[in-house]
């Protein structure tokens, strides 16, 4: 059918985007829609749920079926669309704020669930429609409209959390970076299983510059790592600077001083690495993963359980409606 | 012996079991609701236990009691003061003696008021001798003494054995209210005998014994001097079965699913005294409901909005406080216009309040527990059985309308029991016409706007995902009128809220009138709704029966009010509104009628008995 | 010349601002209303900005205004029709002048009047030309043009001297309007002069030099007839501040803190309209108000809940989703009677709604919405400046009587400003007496019971962790009316919830009596609560200064009622009750005192107009 | 004063205590109170916030301040005390079902701030008062009244979320060993900032034995370690088990197999090591870690940041009221 052949243009609805021009949501978007493209369902068997959000108004701009509900609970309702229909290709999409605030509850327990969703957490590091407050994931320190004199909160990895919850797929992109981010949601949406996929957003607005240690031109590159399967961990814009094993942790290194084979090589399929590379941060020295840092296919969905328990007791007990009330104690009159 | 024992015909017997919460109470209570409903009576039960799982043995705060009422006619509560109280030790004794009617039956194990077990509950001497219990026919026995007789050439401990001692009284039980044995001795086989589940061979050798024991007691013992005897109710024909609210909503649940072609789903979270509900129906799995047990009450009715939206029938279930968890959620269902119901089993408030013990207290917060004008159909179920059709309306006006409805029971109808008469699917009503999908197949030319309506029902046009070519986006913003897209036109939001309202206002239209247990017009009216039913249905006809100008109305609806009501209203010259809390029903009658609404409030944690609505409109009647 | 523009004493001009939402409307408009302000005028505002961060340039959606009367006495409101209009695009005029009064003046940027900025709003040809807005005194003037002109020889990009249009244009409404133009020549040096936080030399000389040009050309062009004169009102003296509801609001909260000698504390979440109260308050750390951002609205109150515990004054502060959210906490603080204060900015509802408009909606949620019989005082603001009394009373009632209050305000009055007389801090209420912890030492032989109350107000006993040697324990499950131990006992749990009711109840006798604006009895009572004060004293005024049989009141509280309501509404023929919802207020005074109470119903996201009530009283007048 | 010498009894209120007989829950009061004892605050200086559910009546037990609040709620009102009264010693006790379910949100900010609370998560993997319903802890496949077919949800590790979420310490007891639950709580309460202590209690009731494992007088040792700071990992009946490094992970071992000198030594400092410490479960061959897994003092708290913030502004701005109320532009009538 027709529907395999879709373009970006194909998954743009007639709405006008609302986004301020420069929001880095414009490069996500088209992200995701490369990710829909390369999944192949048909349009009209896609879902999108998002929070509430700038990020969030994400379904409108979508040829889709999309859901804009309330704040911090898509990941919920996406959970009831997902087992209420499991033939749909359901994606979330959601703001850190949204994610990590008030919606934390829901976050963990989808990933624990590992429910078949592909999940997009567009962190820009702030509250963007409510024009400019300090979220978990704004650094300390950070002055925003409610921290005039500063953050004091210290600022959460969600994917960091997300592997101590077991999930089975995390990826971190960039909106500067399109071919990765695009290069995410096409793995994360053939991904079976919860894909959680971090995408770095620049709000222009409100937190401008808040990614620009990993964005720079000349700078970036020393800051970030861009992960690949079976891949020597070697970055820094003249790929001097390396990863190596130190204890159970990881350490920064010059390519120069290390020998070639200390030099670690990315696994997507070790949790226990994974775990490490979520959790590096530039102020401990370490560059920001990027790329499919964990992917892991071998788990059930909670979503297949669910029909594997209805079928296995429809086999075991097999009862009807009308056997189900006339259970128990009944008597004739 | 049974010769001396006269035989007299009674109309209905109320009798009340209480002991230690781990005595099996409970138990021994449906076991005798069973034996009387399969005996052809007409049954109403009131389970009653302490909110600790294990309070202390021995305590006023550890009893757990069963109040049941057995009738030869329809039973509506389960009665006022017991004619016999069946007290397993002093706590129950002191606990519940004092409700039993003047000149009743207190049976009780004499072998448990031992020193220690009387002064914990602060008895200086034993209440069985002293004379505290005088104006009772106090039946002191020796149970354990007598069960261990009867099991005296039997391998097991005497814990086991003293276990046996309610059997024993079932024995006892079944000759007071001349019962069929076999009925007992049958169901002691299907529990413990060879083809039950885990057969337990000694126990039911045990409990036969035990049981045949109270038997003969009864026959041989001198002290009965009378036995009941009650025919059997005139009951509609048909196959019936012993209920509690909370399992009538969870098969109306996997039934409604059924009958409207869609996949039933519970998204929930356990919450006291509701959690039944999802226990039963976790059972559902082999009739296709699913339920997703979720980390939390916002989780659990979002989950239910989200497989709303994937076009299954959802539900979410609740109690008080997970009620008002969900407020922000169900206005999201409510601006979405996604068919949802949601069952909330009313608990004493406020805040965690208490959670084991029935009240009325969540009307307005369903009412008005929303941010914004956000209105959506009540319905209220007014006995165990009646949790079944309550259930199974609320999904229907749901579907049909596109509305989140909220079904309200309590923890009296919801927890307690009484014999329901099961339909078939046959004759339950088809709900796939309320379901109608928008399908462009259907509507060849057009093009789909997801907020054009029904003109009669307002309900929208709901095409749900995976329909074929009419993808689209609708949100909880504010949207246009027609075409579901975020609007923040003036006009239109006036138009929508409005709506909105109207369809609401609508339903009552269409709603069944409201009946009238009485003359059409007379001095007092009253005005029943839920768990009250059955006290004022009882009391009125009690009323009637007495000449009294006095005539009830229950609301099955309430909101909107039936479309007669007001009609009715003004056809009498005062109101009574019995609720079990501070007048939220009257508030409503008041505002709507403008008419001086008098409000019987009781939060005791405790339905209405009869007489105390009785007394109230004897006050009113001046009488 | 200035010669032939003829200067006319007026009492009230309306003005609205409407440009793209970046061209910084509210700015301008702020702007003009400090200058009237300082210039002793009354003034009065209503921003109204789109809901998107950023909607399209140029686009109807994306039109940001800002309307103000200013007047030479007591203003309640912005106005209704603007006397006059400025208008920066097409979009601006397309919006707005349908508004502007018959014969108003439009004034507006005629060099945006592009080709492709006017298709993009839809008109064919140019309607400052093709008699689109005739009946309307059109003031087409080519700003871009005359403003480049005047920076010239300054080096700056164009764009950035396009910037200074809104100083040009101050500069003709000082001119048109007969302003001292030293205040905004002041105002530009502060803004951007070497003494400002980040001084732009260049940006203060440009815009100077704009703003002259404006003035010159009012002074200069023919176009202009007539000025207006506005004398200054007559105001009580004292020093004054222009401030929004929410500032007000965040200034309130830290002086309750500070004159109860108790820590101010905020546990809060962002969410639109509530959001700039917690800006403002999180800037107040050096007088010591704690402020926390939770991780959601649950979070938010439960840490103002644990902070009152502890002994701080407790806020929690939010918009309608937001309240729903909290409903459940609500009632924790409730039932443990601890005192907090909620401040409930509404917002268009249900659900998401419209998160930037104002409505009125969240009145029965705030009087329901929570489990149980569950009721709390509720208090609200009738202006921007208001919030700030409001707060402060909300406080003193929270800590006297030991519970949970609301304050309500809206998007109106919480972002909308007005003039404020700044209190000092020694003129407030000392509120330490309604703190009195209970400590040992001041009761000698007492034992403390959590739960022994002040007859008088029935506030309970309360004493803090620290405090020593009186630690004690008390939860969510309804507990002993005296120990606070938990208690299931069924008379208990009525006197209990009788208690808290009354606790509400009583607090009306000592309320302020409402006062009627106008005669004490006559044909129509119009009722005001909260932002629709403004309105209703607006219209009441000009109807009665027609000679109408209408009189005014205003609810400061709304629950309780005044005590003297019920008695002043039986002294009207007919009662009227305006609210921007479908009728709540109405709802709960027609069910309070049995009166057919008309309610005047408006959700547009916006404030009522003087006129929409005088029409409606005029109707119902019969006239 | 004679609070000094407080004793247990000391600690324990004149309330009867309603927990059913042979609730592991009568243990782990032992244990909290003997940390009381230890972190020598008298008694009306300590505040104890709980939740809903049978481990959260504690409060109503204990002779010290109380607060029995709403369920899952326990972790945002301890915050709120402590912030408004950083002088009180603050602990919070909560069940499995009030701090990973409906309080999952909570528990994880609260562990974020890093603010100093006492924090005993009582997990019997069950939801207790409300009779037996399973909770995001219980096992897979596990048999309760809401999962007649077993319940298909994965179960998710507190500690190991806390790890992710940053927290400076973390420790896990056993109801039936008693001398090691009051070890924790003597360290949890003596530790500067959040202190995660999880004790696993058995519910006679409704999940009687499940811990049984663990606990089993016999093989319980074969399938647990307990920690000790500077000691080999070594366990089992017989300590011949032992623990050693593979790659980024740890694998079993038999003490006879390996030189000692692979045998891992427990550092309660490495953060990395404690991560992994804490995801141990038998179904993946390795014991339970129980004992003090991770206590690190270095990190602020969160109420320190707070007053160190307020007293900066003071420092710097100093404004009064009155100053704040006539700021920006004012004018006299
Ligand atoms: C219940 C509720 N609380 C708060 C809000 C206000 N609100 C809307 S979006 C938002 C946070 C947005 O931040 P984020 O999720 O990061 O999305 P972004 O705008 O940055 O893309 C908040 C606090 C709301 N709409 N509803
Ligand atoms: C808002 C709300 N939802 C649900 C409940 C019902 N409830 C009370 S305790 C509880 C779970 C108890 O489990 P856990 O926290 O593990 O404590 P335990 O009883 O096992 O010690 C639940 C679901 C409630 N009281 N309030
Ligand atoms: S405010 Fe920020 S996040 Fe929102 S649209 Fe604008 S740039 Fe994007
Ligand atoms: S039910 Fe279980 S957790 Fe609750 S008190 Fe009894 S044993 Fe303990
Ligand atoms: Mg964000
Ligand atoms: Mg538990």
């Amino acid at each position: 059918m027709a529907e395999t052949q879709l373009t970006r243009k194909d998954f743009a609805s007639d709405a006008e985007v609302k986004w301020c021009p420069g929001c880095g949501d414009y490069a996500i978007m088209n992200a995701v829609r490369d990710g829909m493209i390369a999944a192949g369902k048909p349009r009209d068997e896609v879902a999108i749920v998002s929070g509430i959000g700038c990020s969030s108004r994400f379904p409108y701009y979508m040829e889709t079926y999309g859901l804009h509900t309330i704040h911090g609970r898509a990941a919920a309702i996406a959970s009831g669309v997902k087992v209420g229909n499991p033939k749909l290709d359901v994606w979330v999409i959601s703001g850190d704020g949204d994610s990590t605030a008030i919606g934390g509850n829901h976050f963990m327990h989808a990933i624990r669930r590992n429910i078949n969703l592909n999940y997009v957490l567009i962190n820009n590091k702030i509250y963007g429609l409510t024009k400019g407050q300090y979220s978990p994931t704004s650094e300390m320190g950070q002055r925003s409209k409610t921290s005039p004199y500063g953050v004091i909160d210290y600022p959460m990895t969600p994917l960091k959390v997300a592997m101590g919850l077991g999930a089975t797929f995390i990826a971190r992109g960039l909106d500067s970076i399109m071919k990765l981010s695009s290069e995410i949601c096409i793995r994360g949406a053939k991904h079976h299983g919860l894909s959680m996929m971090e995408i770095f957003s620049n709000c222009v607005i409100y937190n401008d510059g808040a990614h620009k240690q990993l964005s720079d031109k000349a700078e970036g590159p020393n800051h970030r790592i861009i992960l690949t399967h079976g891949e020597k961990m070697i970055y820094g814009a003249d790929n001097q600077f390396c990863l190596v094993q130190a204890g159970f942790g990881i350490k920064k290194a010059n390519v120069a001083d290390v020998a070639e084979a200390d030099i670690l090589v990315h696994d997507e399929k070790n949790a226990e690495l994974a775990t490490l590379l979520a959790g590096m941060r530039p102020d401990a020295g370490l560059p920001v993963a990027l790329g499919i840092i964990y992917a892991d296919d071998s788990k059930k969905t909670y979503d297949d359980m669910v029909y594997e328990q209805v079928n296995a007791v429809k086999a075991k007990l097999g009862r009807t409606m009308d056997q189900l009330m006339q259970e128990g104690h009944t008597w004739t009159v | 012996m049974a010769e001396n024992a006269k035989l007299t015909k009674s109309e209905q017997i109320v009798v009340k079991f209480a002991g230690d919460s781990g005595d099996g109470m409970q138990l021994i209570g449906n076991q005798l609701t069973a034996l009387a409903a399969l005996d052809g009576n007409d049954v109403n039960s009131l389970p009653d236990y302490p909110s600790e799982i294990r309070a202390p043995v021995g305590t006023i705060a550890g009893v757990s009691g069963f109040q049941m009422a057995l009738g030869d006619h329809k039973i509506y509560t389960a009665g006022d003061h017991p004619d016999v109280l069946v007290a397993f030790n002093p706590a129950a004794v002191k606990h519940s003696s004092k409700f039993v009617k003047p000149g009743g039956m207190i049976i009780t194990n004499s072998d448990s008021f031992t020193e220690k077990a009387m002064e914990k509950v602060g008895y200086k001497s034993n209440p069985l001798e002293d004379g505290t219990l005088k104006g009772f026919d106090v039946k002191a026995i020796p149970m354990f003494t007598l069960v261990r007789e009867a099991l005296a050439d039997m391998e097991m401990p005497t814990a086991a054995k003293d276990r046996c001692k309610n059997f024993f009284v079932m024995g006892i039980l079944c000759w007071l209210f001349n019962k069929d044995s076999k009925l007992v001795l049958d169901f002691i086989q299907e529990k413990f005998g060879p083809k039950s589940k885990k057969p337990l061979p000694l126990v039911a050798e045990a409990n036969t014994r035990a049981f045949k024991a109270g038997l003969n007691y009864g026959e041989t013992a001198i002290m009965f001097q009378e036995r009941y005897d009650l025919g059997a109710a005139q009951l509609e024909k048909g196959l019936y079965r012993n209920i509690t609210g909370n399992d009538a909503a969870a098969l109306a649940i996997a039934a409604a699913g059924i009958k409207s072609g869609l996949q039933p789903f519970i998204g929930s979270y356990p919450i006291t005294p509701a959690t039944d509900l999802l226990h039963y129906a976790s059972e559902f799995k082999d009739v296709g409901l699913v339920t997703m047990q979720m980390e939390d009450e916002i989780a659990g009715i979002c989950s239910a909005v989200g497989a709303a939206y994937a076009g299954n029938l959802a539900f979410t279930t609740t109690s008080g406080p997970g009620l008002s968890l969900k407020t922000e959620a169900a206005g999201m269902a409510l601006i979405l216009e996604l068919p949802l119901v949601i069952v909330n089993v009313q608990r004493g408030g406020p805040s965690t309040g208490l959670p084991t013990k029935t009240e009325q207290s969540d009307l307005l917060q369903s009412m008005f527990g929303r941010n914004g004008d956000s209105y959506m159909p009540i319905i209220a179920a007014n006995s165990p059985a009646d949790c079944f059709d309550a259930t199974y309306q609320g999904a229907k006006i749901a579907l049909k309308y596109r509305t989140p409805v909220i079904v309200l029971t309590d923890g009296y109808i919801g927890q307690g029991s009484c014999p329901w008469k099961v339909p078939s699917m046959d004759e339950l009503e088809d709900l796939t016409p309320y379901v109608n999908f928008w399908k462009p197949e259907d509507h060849p030319g057009e093009t789909y706007q997801p907020y054009r309506r029904d003109p009669e029902t307002l309900a929208r046009d709901w095409a749900i995902p995976g329909t074929k070519g009419v993808q689209h986006r609708i949100g909880t913003l504010e949207k246009d009128a027609l075409t579901g897209a975020v609007s923040h036109d003036p006009m239109n939001h006036q138009i929508m809220t409005e709506t909105r309202t109207n369809k609401v206002d609508n339903l009552a239209a269409v709603l069944p009138k409201a009946e009238i247990n009485g003359k059409d017009s007379g001095k007092v009216l009253v005005i029943s709704w839920g768990g009250t039913y059955g006290a004022v249905k009882g009391a009125v006809d009690r009323l009637i029966a007495d000449g009294k100008s006095v005539s009830g109305v229950n609301l099955r609806w309430v909101w909107p009010f039936p479309p007669n009501l007001g009609d009715i209203i003004s056809r009498f010259d005062k109101v009574l509104a019995p609720e079990l809390n501070m007048g939220q029903l009257s508030m409503l009658l008041r505002s709507k009628f403008l008419v001086d609404v008098v409000s019987l409030s009781k939060v005791q944690g405790d339905p209405f008995r009869e007489f105390e609505v009785i007394d109230k409109v004897n006050e009113m009647l001046g009488e």
